[in-house]
């Protein structure tokens, strides 16, 4: 195995291109150490982004912010203008492992190892969060929730890799929220995960929602009906209990070992609910 | 003679009998006497047994004192962790 | 020997027992200095890794080494080809689980081993080792491979207590038990039937097993490894490899834990014979996936209870089936299970009867009081359940029915003084048992008991010439022992601690010792070092008695001193222990005590656990909310370590409680090898254990010391599942108590 | 096969190594420098008892590679006590009887400075969920967490 460290993303680029045989993109390195170190993958070579500058960055851009790929988690956390933008995205990605994880392991990597549990997925695709994804043919921006295909999966062809994740500007009285359930406290994979974005008016009736499902699919779900059963509403209980309700029955779950199908669809609803009740608070809303 | 106490997968081995008696002073020769007077209990005693003896429980010490009226209890021999 | 209370050894007033000093290995292991078993390595050293069986049960048909002895780099392949017979039935079960015949016979067994000059090599070694397995079917299930049809791992092994008729997986039967049954549930206000099932757990020690081989054409060879018992480890090693035991020295590393899995060997006979082919020293490390799949697990189980009880809380008679799976070998710790099961109860009918079962997993290994919480998990929830059906105070139900002096134990002999009953009462008065709970959330209490016991212990205890004190035991320490074991030393010697360092011999130095198990240190082995430190006391009032021309008689050791003493001893000024070491060599030469024994009697303990827990009805997670553990220690040596103790086996028990589990595909393979899905307790699941010791002295031992280090893992299983049934409103009785397990529960209560 | 030069600064101590691309920093701690005190238990980030520092953030050698030192400032349990002066947690840790087999004990240490770097004041849940990732089996985690908490108060009275 060779080890590549280029430092710019153009060296990156032409690296990639260029390479016979397997050729891993390394970030946090979180997850694609583990799987070299029980020979699951066994590629020629790794490529470390991290020498790179501009993917060491979060920047404000366009009233949103724009995460470099090589961002570890306890940065995202640290920052605490984007945690007040965007609770929900920091708080799923601070849930990916423990402390020492969370000062290696990357969004980007997160969202690019294509696991269904993802916690930082469902986050960013009720974020509409795009990825920007550089190749030889230069650099193109994909909505995230295009990104993973299905488990261990991308949509990314085999030169490309993303360079950042955009996080766009949010309206006034917006919040976000993400609520995943393990059977312990910590380090442990998502069993259900459930993130719900929204806008309110002055009023207090939802003018935006988006609400994504982690965990009970081969991929992320985004959840159209809870969405569409949230943009209009005051969200008052019985909107909540419509909510749980279309994510129960959007969650296509398979029984594993990590809970049944049964369960996660449960779940999925409960989770659902809360999440929805947390963004709620967030954008000001009425507890 | 020592009344010994026998647990119940061995009653098997001593003709139903859940108490027997055995002439010993010492742990060997209750060890001994019982091979001899209930063969069919030698591959317990081959894979290991231990015995309470007045209270206290033995493993492997033949010299131990019995006396007649102590209180003998056979034992599966005893693990730890 | 026997070892009874001895008159002189009567000491109430210590000095240093029960206070609380500075382990002496506390600074190695701060800094990281201290070294564990893969903390070595040898010059010219080569990697030994292992190859293992993807099939849950196969024949071996044919193995080709050919391709992986011919890389270059690789300097030795072993396969069972290379070992020899093993003519005692026990020690070749483990010499087959260390190397698999003619079958593999669970996910994970080793088939195969190299030893290469790097680990890259060894790995690439592995892959062209060619093995053709012929699949067989598989089972994993205990009362699945109680069926007359399952799946048969090895056939005629049963022994003479298994009916005809039956599974040939059923390897035993144990019985137990005095009175009449049927005669005592008649009696009963109501009975209870119930079946319980407990799931397989690992005893998750941090540290995998780890060892580094040498061994010359001579047959001289050393080993350094992480085990509970380094003599063990020579014994079974020299056993497996047809060498003798005295040209095998072994040296236990510092151990980062065992909770009994480390009462075994699985590298170190593989070490041994990859260092032997090669003439080069082999070092092995497990992965942790390693450690999961092919180390001893503990038994899972599946116990049915009949308990009668009056409607005042009297048990009228106790029953318990229990089948136990112990992996692919005879020796599940079911006989343990069976015995202790209704251990802390007064009861006039009570019977048990066990059934060891193998099936396609990995050899159980023992774990803390092996076989007792299943038991205690089932008997514990029974009781509890009917106590509460009565409207009783469950505390007052076990107090009602508690073992006590006198009483005849549910396995046969009558208890000596026993504490059980101080600990329910202790609490019945904490201010735990009367604190208020909120919605969903609930109360579990539950008693528990072990045996403890002793074996071949040998000490040395050595005066150095400036007056300090070396002390060399043969039990590798595994949470302390080595501070109380300097602490009795000292007390005896009267000396202060800080004079006396223990350290753990290797097997070249003392006697057999037997292994760091069923919580035997600090009573066996202290109580050696109580008596070798006895015997240099002796030694030096003779000495004192030669420098002052008196009989050895009218001297006594008072204060670390040796003292003239009676009518005839005349006016000397006492000497110090350094005082004589120093004139050790006018004098008759070195001064040491050494004690050899096979420490027989230890004392029982019992334990009571308190819990409350919280549970979400919306997702069935359940939260710790508050743990008290109540123990009788006969004597606390060292307090805090006797409540690390407590509190290690509470959060152990807790675990296997909520979320631990072996979890088995369809295939037979495991699908949780790893700390991610196997998922022991984590800080921020806890809140603080708090602790309360008793002391009810073990007329065994010289200060009073009981074992400690394995009754509290055995209340917790049912205290938390006692918790979790009142605070979910569904009686549970399958663990672990996992959230869908619960939210389940809760649902089909709930229509 | 021709292995990779690195320059690293470990315990402020200037260092090189040679390492292949394979392996991991941990393994290069330990089998290539001889610093055995970070542990591996898992190999896969679940159990912390390799915790290290990297530029002053907690991480897991056995989830880097020892290539990626390059440049950097790592930190281990063997640069905590500054020579015969332990730090105030391995001190706490030792009399808290914190430990009992102690081979969680150096991933714990420094994780938990780490910890008191950022927070000098930590609750007991903040300080429990900090050491989340460090698996403890023998002490139930209730000493650690005392002796964690007793070394941050005892290290805000000292400054």
């Amino acid at each position: 195995m060779q080890y590549l460290s280029p430092n710019t993303v153009e060296d990156a680029v032409q690296l990639l291109a260029s390479r016979t045989g397997e050729c891993r993109v390394l970030a946090g390195g979180t997850d694609l150490l583990v799987r070299l170190r029980s020979g699951m993958t066994e590629p020629d070579s790794v490529l470390d982004i991290k020498r790179i500058d501009e993917l060491r960055r979060i920047t404000r851009e366009d009233g949103g912010w724009r995460i470099g790929a090589a961002v570890p988690g306890a940065e995202m956390s640290e920052n605490a203008d984007l945690v007040s933008d965007w609770p929900g995205v920091v708080e799923a990605v601070g849930l990916i492992g423990s402390t020492q994880i969370q000062g290696r392991a990357t969004m980007a990597g997160n969202l690019c190892n294509a696991s269904p549990a993802a916690d930082s997925v469902p986050a960013l695709v009720a974020a509409d969060a795009v990825a920007r994804v550089a190749g030889p043919d230069g650099v193109r921006d994909v909505a995230v929730f295009d990104v993973p295909d299905g488990p261990g999966k991308t949509s990314l062809g085999r030169d490309e890799f993303i360079t950042s994740i955009f996080l766009p500007a949010r309206p006034a009285r917006s919040g976000d929220a993400y609520l995943r359930f393990i059977p312990r406290t910590e380090m442990d994979i998502a069993v259900v995960g459930c993130a719900v974005s929204l806008t309110l008016d002055a009023a207090g009736t939802c003018t935006a929602a988006r609400v994504a499902l982690g965990a009970v699919g081969p991929k992320v779900i985004a959840v159209k009906e809870a969405a569409d059963i949230l943009t209009g509403s005051i969200i008052d209980a019985a909107t909540l209990d419509r909510v749980a309700q279309a994510c129960s029955a959007a969650a296509n779950p398979i029984d594993d070992k990590r809970g049944t199908a049964d369960y996660r669809k449960h779940v999925a609803g409960v989770l659902a609910r809360r999440a929805t009740a947390i963004a709620k608070t967030r954008a000001g809303g009425a507890a | 003679m020592v009344q010994v106490k026998v647990f119940g997968s061995l009653t098997s081995a001593t003709d139903g009998r859940s108490e027997v008696n055995i002439d010993a002073s010492t742990l060997r020769e209750l060890l001994d006497g019982l091979a001899e007077q209930y063969p069919a209990i030698k591959p317990q005693l081959e894979r290991g047994i231990s015995v309470a003896i007045d209270g206290k429980v033995y493993n492997d010490s033949w010299f131990t004192p019995i006396h007649e009226d102590s209180e003998v209890v056979l034992l599966a021999r005893l693990k730890g962790g | 020997m026997a070892l009874d209370s001895k008159s002189d050894g009567e000491k109430l007033n210590f000095k240093v027992i029960g206070t609380r000093p500075l382990r002496p290995d506390g600074i190695d292991k701060v800094t990281g200095r201290a070294r564990f078993g893969a903390d070595m390595s040898a010059p010219g050293m080569l990697v030994g890794l292992v190859l293992r069986s993807p099939h849950a049960h196969a024949r071996i048909k044919s193995i080709d080494t050919s391709a992986a002895e011919a890389l270059t780099g690789v300097h030795a392949v072993v396969t069972r080809a290379d070992f020899g017979a093993v003519e005692n039935e026990a020690t070749a079960d483990v010499l087959d689980n260390c190397m698999a015949g003619d079958k593999a016979l669970y996910d994970g067994h080793a088939v195969a081993a190299v030893a290469a000059t790097s680990g890259k090599i060894a790995k690439q070694a592995l892959k062209l080792i060619e093995i053709d397995y012929e699949p067989l079917p598989h089972v994993t299930d205990v009362d699945a491979a109680m069926q007359p049809d399952a799946p048969s791992l090895h056939d005629g092994r049963a022994n003479e207590t298994v009916p005809e008729g039956m599974s040939p997986n059923v390897m035993a039967r144990h019985e137990f038990g005095h009175g009449d049954i049927e005669a005592g549930l008649a009696q009963a206000d109501r009975v209870l039937e119930r079946t319980y099932r407990t799931e397989a757990t690992h005893q998750g020690y941090i540290e995998p097993h780890a060892c580094l081989a040498s061994m010359g054409p001579d047959g001289q060879a050393d080993l350094w490894c992480c085990t509970q018992g380094h003599y063990m480890v020579r014994n079974t090693c020299a056993e497996i490899l047809g060498i003798e035991q005295g040209q095998l020295r072994v040296t236990a590393s510092e151990i980062g834990g065992g909770f009994g899995g480390k009462t075994t060997v699985f590298l170190e006979p593989v070490a041994l014979k990859l260092a032997q082919k090669s003439g080069r020293p082999v070092k092995m490390v497990m992965s942790r996936a390693e450690v999961l799949r092919a180390t001893g697990p503990t038994a899972s189980s599946s116990i049915d209870v009949r308990i009668g009880m009056t409607k005042d809380g009297r048990i009228t008679a106790g029953f318990a089936e229990l089948r136990y799976q112990g992996g692919a070998y005879p020796g599940s710790p079911v006989d343990m299970g069976s015995m202790s099961a209704f251990a802390p109860y007064d009861l006039e009918n009570v019977k048990t009867v066990g059934w060891d079962v193998v099936t396609n997993r990995p050899k159980q290994a023992a774990y803390r009081a092996p076989g007792a919480p299943m038991a205690a998990f089932a008997v514990e929830s029974a009781i509890d359940e009917l106590a509460k059906g009565f409207g009783l105070d469950p505390l007052e139900v076990r107090l009602k029915n508690a073992a006590r002096e006198g009483t005849r134990a549910s396995y046969g002999p009558t208890y000596p003084a026993i504490g059980l009953e101080a600990t329910l009462r202790k609490a019945k008065d904490h201010p735990h048992w009367s604190a208020p709970l909120g919605p969903n959330q609930g109360r579990g209490v539950a008693c528990g008991f072990w045996f403890n016991f002793g074996g071949d212990t040998c000490v040395s205890l050595n005066i150095t010439p400036d007056g300090t004190v070396t002390l060399s035991e043969g039990n590798p320490d595994i949470g302390g022992s080595r501070a109380s074991m300097s602490m009795m030393a000292a007390e005896e010697l009267g000396i202060p601690y800080d004079k006396v360092r223990t350290v753990i011999a290797d097997t070249g130095s003392l006697g057999q010792n037997e292994v760091t198990d069923g919580s035997r240190v600090t009573f066996a082995v202290g109580l050696a070092t109580i008596e070798a430190a006895r015997a240099a006391k002796r030694e030096m009032c003779k000495r004192a008695a030669m420098v002052w021309g008196i009989d050895e008689e009218a001297v006594v050791w008072e204060d670390g001193a040796a003292k003239p003493a009676g009518p005839n001893a005349g006016d000397h000024e006492p000497m110090s222990l350094a005082e004589i070491a120093a004139i050790a060599s006018n004098t008759g030469g070195p001064i040491a005590g050494h004690f050899e024994v096979n420490a027989e009697g230890a004392g029982v303990s019992f334990a009571t656990h308190m819990v409350d827990t919280e549970v979400d009805p919306d997702t069935g997670a359940v939260k710790i909310l508050r743990y008290t553990v109540f123990q009788d220690a006969g004597k606390a040596v060292h307090p805090s370590y006797v409540e690390g103790q407590f509190q290690g086996g509470a959060v152990q028990g807790i675990g296997w409680a909520l979320n631990e589990e072996y979890i088995y595909g369809e295939d037979g393979i495991l699908q949780n090898p790893g700390f991610l899905d196997y998922r022991i307790p984590v800080a921020s699941d806890l809140p603080m254990i708090d602790t309360v010791i008793l002391e009810i002295p073990n007329p065994g031992h010289p200060y009073g010391v009981r074992g400690v280090g394995e009754t509290s893992i055995v209340p917790p299983l049912a205290a938390v599942a006692n918790a979790v049934s009142e605070a979910a409103g569904v009686r549970m009785t399958a663990l672990p108590m996992s959230p869908p397990r619960v939210l389940a529960a809760i649902q089909s209560e709930n229509g | 096969m021709s292995k990779i030069h690195v320059t690293t600064t470990i315990n402020g101590d200037p260092t090189e190594y040679l390492c292949e691309a394979e392996d991991t920093l941990l393994d290069v701690l330990r089998d290539r420098l001889g610093m055995t005190g970070s542990k591996e238990g898992c190999g896969t980030g679940d159990c912390g008892a390799c915790s290290i520092t990297v530029d002053g953030r907690l991480v897991c050698a056995c989830l880097m590679l020892g290539a990626e030192a390059e440049g950097r400032e790592i930190g281990t349990i063997e640069g905590m006590a500054k020579g015969d002066t332990l730090h105030p947690l391995q001190q706490k840790f030792i009399e808290h009887a914190a430990l009992q087999c102690g081979i969680c004990t150096p991933g714990i240490l420094v994780a938990a400075k780490s910890l008191l770097e950022r927070n000098p004041d930590p609750t007991e849940e903040e300080a429990r969920y900090w050491l989340a990732g460090n698996l403890c089996r023998c002490t139930g985690y209730d000493k650690i967490i005392r002796a964690v908490l007793d070394a941050a108060q005892d290290m805000r009275e000292a400054s």
